[in-house]
């Protein structure tokens, strides 16, 4: 779905990311020429396997990835027209958990074991505006009671140890909306949880956007999360974006042969299917990506050019893009 | 029920004592399997789904007596299996396996994969020497590895190759029972769906019955026909997948099925949502386990007092909820 | 510290000198701190075993009357009065002393004959068990005739009554101790903090730390040179020496290590004051065991020491070649003593002799297929025997003896030395100014006679002596008795060393007595000039 | 490629512990070959005049108070050292890992006592027993003190033994191995002694320099190993006295002393880091 | 909490008894007696030292030995030393305090410092200065402590004159100084002494506290507080340090031995009257009754020592706080 160009720009534009990790076995390129836009107030699916390099992205955004790895020369991202990657430290830091903020997966190792968690989200709101240390305490029981904990004010003196898991997350949730952001990225938010209470946090992390207008990125591995809360979606394999859509249309139709074989490959609640289809082989390692495209040694239907030249991210519709030759011949398409 | 089980559990309890605080100085029994009953036949596939923490790994392990059981009794091809001695046990072994969540741990790290499939054979004493050698080969080939892979160390492989290890590994010792616990859910959405057509292919094959444990009800509902939930160590629900998912009694089935997200952005669910955690099973509530987080709306006093059993409310469904009709 | 090399000056007194030059009574007094490795066990004469203990002790109470600094044991002239005004022999058996009326405990109590006569039952009383009670086993009697007259009768006649009469007992005041059961007297509080009759009152002890003394400003024989002294505890030699080289301390009793008295030499505001040491040391060997039986192989052993290179080995110019049982403290040291020479020759002659041929592996010496081998123990507290253990154990392998060393703890070494388990042991002696102390050591029964020497020859001689009624006559007889043990080779008699005090040249009017260091305190004075922080001002409140 | 193999690999890449490893390997050498590089160690050529000589070309290293080469001293004090350092490390950690392993296997009361035992042994304070040990000992053989450091030195191992043993125990391929119906034997002897081996090689390496240290220490106390067999201590307390006029006498066993030592814990520290479970994941 | 407390007590009870038991046994069966006067003067004939192995009961056998020590010291008492003719008691309470104000600076400061050093060191992490540091604490962790003293000594008191040698206070003006100045004296003799123990502690507190950084900086919890904006201060010394702090107060809790060691070689080099002193001449004049209390002193701090560690883990570490 691609509506009309928005007058203003983008709220998040990445262009051209690449990260690479140097270590003893050569230099990994995690993250390769990834570029994604995130319009205000939407919700964007990035799904990937493990390793695709979608946690990267969201780190590199804020520009958190650690050495050995590092954002290459000629990345770019933008919020609100201003390059993050260009900013000092001091500026950075502004950004992080203020207009753009970060929710984990592992909500346990996300919280400082040894900190109050009123503390921690406090601390997050002292980090950003000038409020006396009360005021930051009180807000932060505020935060708690937005996000459904109940009981938040003695709550708040707990540590993450003495919550259970879905507390946790909701604690993680009010300690990155504090300051309410423009952007969330939230990387695979309800990975840890179980469904009954992964449901629970996505209801809530709904509603919260609506409350406060912010965007999500939400970074996930389930196809089923991102049908039913994302409006676009980027697919990612081995690094790059390998196809781009408006959900509705990935699901009808996708374009790339993996985005096709991972919905072939899960097993469904809704229907009964005999056989799944299974993607042959394993994800390569960030080391040793294939040449040509990189889905090519996996893919029913690689040809000879598969295997030398990379595909670009080729229009199939307006605003639904795939990294596939397929795109250009459908014909060689195998039944 | 089918005729003839394989494996019979009945009134299983599995207790946990376990320290908690500093330098433990209090102690806490966990109440992980808390009276189950079931019943694997020859050839099929009983799913097992619920939240962690609701026993359902200890319930698998119980059964192959890797956990001490605390009452109840667990027969295999009509043994009981907490009679045997030793050597029976170990006899007893080469015909129940196990393949855990999680490959990496599963794996001892210092073996190569070829010695760790040759484990069971060598402890059975199946074959020697070349013969070995070839039955390691052929097993590995068999669940899909490439050749040459037996020389070579768990940390060279992928999470998948690595589960098709386990399952070599658990094959080698010719089972007739498999209890798969969480067998795929520490594996990417591509390679899990290579490792169950591999499990499924093998049952066809070798003629396995499967107790499969899974968090996860879709993938449950692929290679079960039959069905048991699990809520703080007891089965709420049981039958036949095809009723349970399109009909499910207990309102705990019901949330469940409504949380699971669907890959599908036409499909839109009324959800039901549960309130709050899972009560922990050091402490769990009187009556009905259930009641505290409990939507249904005809929830009374009898749900908190008294603990409901499981009624046969369809054909070979059974449901544990005073409420549920069908 | 096992660096220590204690030196024992044994139960001398100090201080009692005769009173003060007038002028020095007006002169400022000063501080002087004395560096050393111990710290005192207790200050209860009777008991008092530790060096440091008995040099404290010795300022504290005065002795009846005080050997001069010539160390002449035997003459009354040798002798100068201190508590005792005056003395005299009514008869062979008895001492009679007046004592000085103008003596006074630090209490204000006049010190009395009742005092000396309970002295010595407390030296004698076996509940007391002091190690000084066998020295005074030839004093049947002392009583008190009236209140400064004091008597003591003797067993038999011999010429160093008087020596023995005032040198091993310190008067202590009955007043303050009748009171306590004679068990409970060395752990008394008293013990810790007495109170007593001598140049110097007690201020203060930190275990392990310091003692410090102060002036008694109207001891009767005048006011001492210095005003304060003050024992600092510093267990390691090395940093004792830095301490004084860095002004922290002024004096140290002797300096027991060669390379530390080189820092010292080399220091400007520190000298040595060198004076003999009170004692020896020998290589004893044990002659109930078959090759020191023979006294052949005993004085082949002795030729083949080159004792010159063990002593300038050991301590550079710092040490002499003992030239028998005996210190230059003695009187009796002299070089006329007759000694082995040292001659490999002559000592690879004699125990080929004796069919100790060298034949085995390395040389090695035998005699019907035994090895000549022993084992010299050498206790781990004194670096200096073990280093001369080391030059002796490779002179001797030269001859073909293997002689093994082994370290032992001192306690340890001392039980097998007495019960004579041992083949040949390196010991140290500390000596009293007396010669009678020869007898304690080498004469038949007696319980320092750790390897069983018996020969009347010697014996006869030192009996002669004994006998002598004085110095002039007795001291060729301790000489040729001293010449008999070296020529019976009981014991390889290695060294004496030379004792350094290292004091800082801020003190004049320095002297030494070798077995008191501090017994001429009294008279030492700090060169006004040179006064520091310490010696002014007074104490605060 | 086995575990074990890319551990070697790991540390044959780290620079720092492959220095180390080659020091510790060049110590070892050097202390073998002692005997027949240099003179006799007690040798005193002439004790009179030779005493405290500077390096010179006769003895590189100088010589010390009793006019011995401080070169040929200082190796064979290697000698002392290193089978003090390398016995004791070895004996206290199989020690430790019996013990260890026992607790970890055993029933739950058998492993309280022997626990129990261990935390009271780890407030035992070592220094007192050693001095109080070595003071008696009459003579005491670098036996003695390897057995002695030994003995009061496996506490902490059977500790971090007992630790991994109760963790692995839980782990799923233990689980796995009592599936297929391995015995209580087999289980240990493929599954967790392999995995015990290497907080073991490591706790062991890391053990050698501080023993080697505790050693010097009671030597300089004149315990220990007794004179004049030359070890690092009490070499260094011969030349205390003569620390300044002749500062080589106590700088080259000194020196040597902090070599070895940081030869191992560079080692110790590059094992444990190659053999990090972490890492070899 | 109160059960735990007992549970604690009752073990260090057990703990320090076990220790009292084998000190006793071991220096009972060692060969030699308790010595009267140095090792250089044998003053005492045999007849003496029988009297005195009467007066002090060792004729006794050792189990009547062992029962009548027992029965003391569950009345209090620690009994005579032989040498010093003075209770027990008596000497360790001159010499304990001076052990603790020394072991106790050494800890603290070898505490401040490692900590210091160790998140440096992790702030640069493989920086120069990083590798710098790791090899300056490195040498000092592997250098003999009584090396370093005498170097400490010989440099700073002896050829610089900046700090005295030895003893705990300046002889001879104690009674001439204010208390401030007393005390100002007794810090200045403290520096030498304490710095010997605590550098090389202070080395192994770095190393360890350095390492337990470097693996929390990793942790995802520091990730979280970058992204919430905080300073890399804030990170590292209120998210880092905080986590890794509970591990070395363990080991800090753990090194009383280590300082008790220390103590034994320093206190003697330094001339500084405390319990190491007393423990080394006691074993060696076989005082008996002492040697036994010092281990017993030991065996108490000891346990404190890990008493305190369990403490300070549990303020730092709400993990193994007890439940409520």
């Amino acid at each position: 779905m691609s509506g009309p160009a928005p007058a203003r720009p983008p709220l998040l534009e990445v262009h051209d990311l690449t990260v690479n990790f140097s270590g003893s076995d050569g230099v990994a390129r995690a993250v390769d020429g990834v570029d994604l836009t995130v319009e205000e107030g939407e919700t964007v699916g990035l799904v990937g396997e493990s390793g695709c390099g979608k946690s990267v992205t969201a780190l590199a955004i804020l520009r958190l990835v650690e050495p050995p790895g590092h954002i290459a020369h000629g990345s770019s991202v933008r919020l609100g027209g201003r390059d993050l990657l260009a900013l000092g430290a001091k500026e950075i830091r502004a950004v992080r958990g203020n207009h753009v903020a970060l929710v984990f997966q592992e909500p346990l190792s996300a919280l400082n074991p040894v900190l109050r968690i009123g503390n921690q989200i406090a601390e997050a709101i002292r980090a950003h505006e000038a409020v006396t240390r009360g005021t930051a305490r009180w807000r932060a029981v505020e935060m708690l009671t937005a996000v459904g904990i109940p009981d938040a004010k003695r709550r708040a003196s707990a540590y993450a140890h003495q919550l259970s898991g879905g507390m946790r997350q909701r604690v993680l949730l009010a300690m990155a909306l504090a300051c309410r952001p423009q952007l969330l990225l939230a990387d695979e938010p309800t990975t840890a949880l179980d469904v009954t209470i992964q449901a629970e946090i996505l209801e809530l992390l709904d509603g919260l956007q609506r409350k406060l207008g912010m965007a999500v990125l939400l970074i996930t591995h389930n196809l089923g999360i991102v049908a039913e809360r994302t409006r676009r979606v980027y697919v990612m394999y081995a690094g790059q974006i390998v196809e781009e859509a408006a959900t509705e249309q990935l699901f009808a139709a996708p374009a790339h042969p993996y985005t096709e074989g991972l919905l072939a490959a899960i097993p469904r609640l809704d229907e009964r299917r005999d056989r799944l289809q299974a993607i042959p082989g394993q994800v390569p390692p960030a080391t040793a990506w294939p040449e040509g495209c990189r889905f090519h040694p996996r893919c029913p239907h690689a040809w000879a050019k598969c295997g030398t030249e990379m595909p670009p991210l080729l229009e199939v519709t307006p605003g639904h893009r795939a990294r596939c030759w397929l795109v250009k011949e459908p014909e060689r398409r195998k039944k | 029920m089918t005729a003839t089980p394989l494996v019979e559990v009945r009134d299983l309890v599995t207790h946990f004592t376990h320290r908690v605080g500093l330098f433990g100085t209090r102690r806490e029994v966990v109440q992980a399997v808390n009276g189950v009953s079931l019943d694997v036949a020859a050839r099929e596939t009983l799913g097992l789904v619920g939240e962690s923490g609701c026993g359902k790994t200890t319930l698998g392990r119980t059964i192959l007596r890797l956990v001490a059981r605390t009452s109840g009794e667990v027969r295999f091809d009509g043994q009981d299996v907490f009679a045997l001695d030793l050597a029976a046990l170990r006899r007893m072994r080469r015909r129940m396996q196990i393949i855990f969540q999680d490959p990496d741990g599963s794996l001892n790290p210092r073996l190569s994969i070829g010695r760790a499939v040759r484990e069971g054979i060598e402890v059975h004493r199946l074959a020697r020497g070349a013969e070995a050698d070839g039955r390691v080969e052929a097993l590995l080939a068999e669940v899909g590895l490439p050749a040459g892979s037996a020389a070579r160390y768990p940390h060279e492989f992928s999470g998948g190759q690595r589960q098709r290890a386990c399952i070599a590994r658990a094959l080698a010792v010719e089972p007739e029972f498999i209890v798969c616990d969480e067998p795929v859910s520490a594996l990417d959405v591509s390679v899990q769906a290579q490792v169950l057509n591999l499990l499924l292919d093998l049952q066809a094959r070798r003629g396995l019955s499967y107790l499969f444990i899974s968090h996860d009800l879709a993938v449950v509902r692929h290679v079960a026909p039959r069905v048991a939930v699990m809520y703080l160590g007891r089965i709420v629900e049981h039958g036949p997948s095809d009723g349970i998912y399109q009909r499910p009694l207990h309102p705990y089935t019901q949330a469940l099925l409504t949380a699971v997200p669907v890959p599908d952005p036409k499909t839109k669910r009324a959800r039901v949502v549960l309130a709050g955690d899972p009560p922990s099973p050091v402490n769990p509530p009187g009556g009905c386990p259930f009641h505290p987080r409990c939507q249904h709306p005809g929830k009374n006093e009898s749900c908190r007092t008294v603990r409901p059993e499981l009624r046969e409310l369809a054909p070979g469904h059974q449901v544990a909820c005073h409420l549920a009709d069908r | 510290m096992r660096t220590r090399l204690a030196l024992a000056i044994p139960l001398v007194l100090a201080a009692c000198a005769k009173g003060p030059a007038g002028d020095a009574a007006r002169a400022p007094g000063g501080t002087m701190i004395i560096a050393t490795t111990g710290d005192a066990d207790v200050l209860f004469p009777p008991v008092t075993s530790v060096t440091n203990g008995i040099n404290v002790s010795d300022l504290l109470f005065c002795r009846l009357a005080e050997l001069k600094l010539a160390l002449n044991t035997v003459d009354d002239a040798g002798f100068r009065p201190v508590l005792a005004r005056s003395w005299e022999h009514p008869d062979s058996l008895t001492i009679v002393f007046h004592l000085d009326r103008r003596a006074h405990w630090q209490d204000g109590a006049p010190v009395t004959a009742a005092d000396v006569a309970f002295t010595f039952g407390v030296y004698r009383d076996p509940a007391v068990n002091s190690p000084l009670a066998p020295f005074l086993a030839a004093i049947d009697s002392v009583t008190a005739r009236d209140s400064f007259t004091v008597a003591f009768r003797f067993r038999r006649w011999y010429p160093e009554q008087l020596y023995d009469a005032t040198y091993h007992m310190r008067v202590l005041p009955r007043h303050l101790l009748d009171t306590i059961p004679a068990a409970r007297l060395a752990t008394a509080p008293f013990a810790r903090a007495p109170v007593g009759d001598g140049p110097y009152r007690f201020v203060s002890w930190a275990a392990g730390s310091e003692i410090a003394l102060a002036a008694d400003p109207a001891w009767f024989l005048g006011r001492p040179g210095l005003d304060r002294l003050i024992w600092r505890v510093t267990p390691e030699l090395a940093t004792a020496v830095s301490g004084l080289l860095a002004g922290e301390a002024d004096a140290m009793e002797v300096i027991p290590a060669r390379g530390q008295l080189e820092r010292v030499q080399q220091a400007t505001d520190v000298r040595l004051v060198p004076y003999p040491s009170p004692f020896y040391a020998a290589i004893v060997f044990n002659l109930r065991r078959p090759p020191f039986a023979d006294r052949d192989v005993r004085r082949a052993l002795a030729m083949a020491v080159d004792r010159e290179t063990v002593v300038r080995s050991v301590f550079g110019p710092f040490a002499e070649v003992a030239v028998g049982a005996t210190s230059p403290m003695q009187w009796i040291w002299s070089d006329s003593i007759s000694q082995l020479p040292f001659d490999t020759a002559a000592a690879a002659r004699l125990l080929d002799q004796r069919g100790w041929r060298r034949g085995g592996a390395g040389g090695l010496r035998s005699s019907h297929g035994a090895p000549l081998r022993f084992t010299l123990l050498v206790p781990t507290s004194s670096q200096v025997r073990q280093q001369a253990a080391v030059i002796v154990q490779d002179e001797l392998r030269r001859l073909g003896v293997d002689m093994r060393i082994q370290p032992l703890e001192f306690t340890v070494m001392e039980r097998r030395t007495q019960t004579g388990d041992f083949d040949a042991a390196l010991i140290s002696r500390t000596i009293d100014p007396s010669p009678a102390s020869l007898l304690q050591w080498w004469s038949p029964g007696a319980g320092g006679n750790i390897g069983r020497y018996a020969d009347t020859a010697f014996g006869s001689l030192a009996a002669a002596a004994m006998r002598a009624r004085t110095r002039a006559e007795a001291a060729p007889l301790w000489r040729s008795a001293l010449g008999r043990l070296n020529d019976e080779a009981p014991a390889v008699f290695l060294f004496s060393p030379r004792n350094n005090a290292a004091i800082s040249t801020r003190f004049r009017n320095v002297t030494i007595r070798p077995d008191s260091w501090l017994a001429t305190v009294t008279e030492w004075r700090v060169i006004e000039a040179r006064h520091i922080a310490r010696d002014r001002g007074a104490p605060r409140p | 490629m086995s575990p074990w193999r890319l551990a070697a690999r790991r540390f044959a890449r780290n620079r720092p512990a492959l220095t180390g490893a080659v020091l510790v390997a060049a110590l070892v050498l050097a202390a073998l070959l002692a005997p027949l590089l240099t003179a006799d160690p007690l040798a005193q050529p002439d004790p009179v005049r030779l005493q405290n000589q500077p390096p010179s070309a006769a003895h590189l290293l100088g010589t010390d108070p009793y006019s011995r080469d401080i070169l040929s001293r200082t190796l064979h004090g290697a000698r002392v050292s290193l089978v003090v350092g390398i016995g004791a490390a070895l004996l206290a950690v199989t020690l430790g890992a019996g013990v260890g392993l026992t607790a970890g296997l055993a029933g739950r009361r058998t492993d309280q006592l022997l626990m129990r035992g261990v935390d009271v042994a780890l407030s035992l304070p070592r220094i007192v027993l050693l001095l109080a040990v070595f003071a008696v000992w009459e003579e005491a053989p670098a036996a003695a003190v390897v057995l002695l450091i030994a003995v009061t030195g496996w506490f902490q191992t059977s500790r971090i033994v007992r630790a991994s043993v109760l963790s692995l125990r839980e782990a799923d391929f233990v689980a796995a191995a009592r599936a297929l119906g391995t015995t209580g034997a087999g289980i240990v002897r493929r599954h967790l002694l392999p995995h015990i081996a290497a907080p073991v090689i490591v706790s062991a390496s890391l053990d050698v320099g501080n023993i080697i240290l505790l050693e010097a220490g009671l030597s300089y106390l004149g315990l220990g190993v007794r004179p004049p067999t030359p070890t690092w201590g009490n070499m260094i307390m011969d030349g205390k006295d003569v620390l300044f006029s002749a500062p080589w006498v106590a700088l080259a066993p000194g020196l040597a002393l902090v070599l070895t030592v940081v030869a191992f814990n560079l080692a110790g520290d590059g094992l444990r880091d190659a053999l990090d479970p972490r890492a070899a994941a | 909490m109160l059960r735990f407390a007992a549970r604690r007590l009752a073990f260090a009870v057990v703990s320090v008894a076990a220790v009292v038991f084998i000190t006793f046994l071991l220096v009972h069966a060692a060969p030699g007696e308790p010595m009267l006067g140095t090792p250089e003067r044998a003053l005492a004939s045999p007849e003496t030292m029988a009297r005195q192995r009467t007066l002090f009961g060792l004729d006794r056998p050792l189990p009547e030995q062992f029962l009548r020590y027992a029965r003391n010291l569950a009345r209090g008492e620690l009994g005579e030393s032989f040498v010093l003719h003075r209770p027990v008691a008596a000497v360790l309470a001159e010499a304990v305090p001076n052990t603790l104000l020394l072991g106790g600076t050494a800890l603290v400061a070898s505490l401040l410092l490692g900590l210091a050093i160790g998140v440096v060191q992790a702030a640069r992490h493989h920086s120069r200065t990083d590798t710098l540091l790791s090899a300056a604490t490195l040498v000092l962790y592997s250098v003999p402590v009584f090396w370093l003293g005498l170097v400490l000594l010989l440099v700073f008191g002896e050829r610089l004159h900046w700090l005295p040698v030895s003893g705990m206070t300046s002889a001879g003006l104690e009674d001439r100084l204010s208390s401030l100045g007393r005390a100002v004296d007794v810090a200045r003799h403290l520096v030498l002494p304490a710095a010997s123990l605590a550098l090389v502690q202070a080395a192994a507190f770095a190393r360890f506290q350095r390492s337990a950084l470097v693996e929390s900086l990793d942790a995802e919890y520091i990730r979280a507080a970058r992204a919430k904006g905080l300073t890399e201060r804030a990170v590292l010394l209120k998210h880092a340090l905080r986590g890794a702090l509970a591990p070395t107060l363990t080991l800090a809790g753990l090194s009383v031995p280590y300082f008790l060691a220390g103590s034994v070689l320093v206190e003697s080099i330094f001339g500084w009257p405390g319990l190491g002193r007393v423990a080394y001449d006691a074993i060696f004049a076989r005082d008996y009754n002492v040697i036994t209390a010092t281990a017993l002193v030991s065996g108490v701090l000891v346990a404190a020592g890990n008493l305190l560690a369990d403490v300070a883990v549990a303020i730092a570490d709400p993990r193994v706080r007890l439940d409520q």
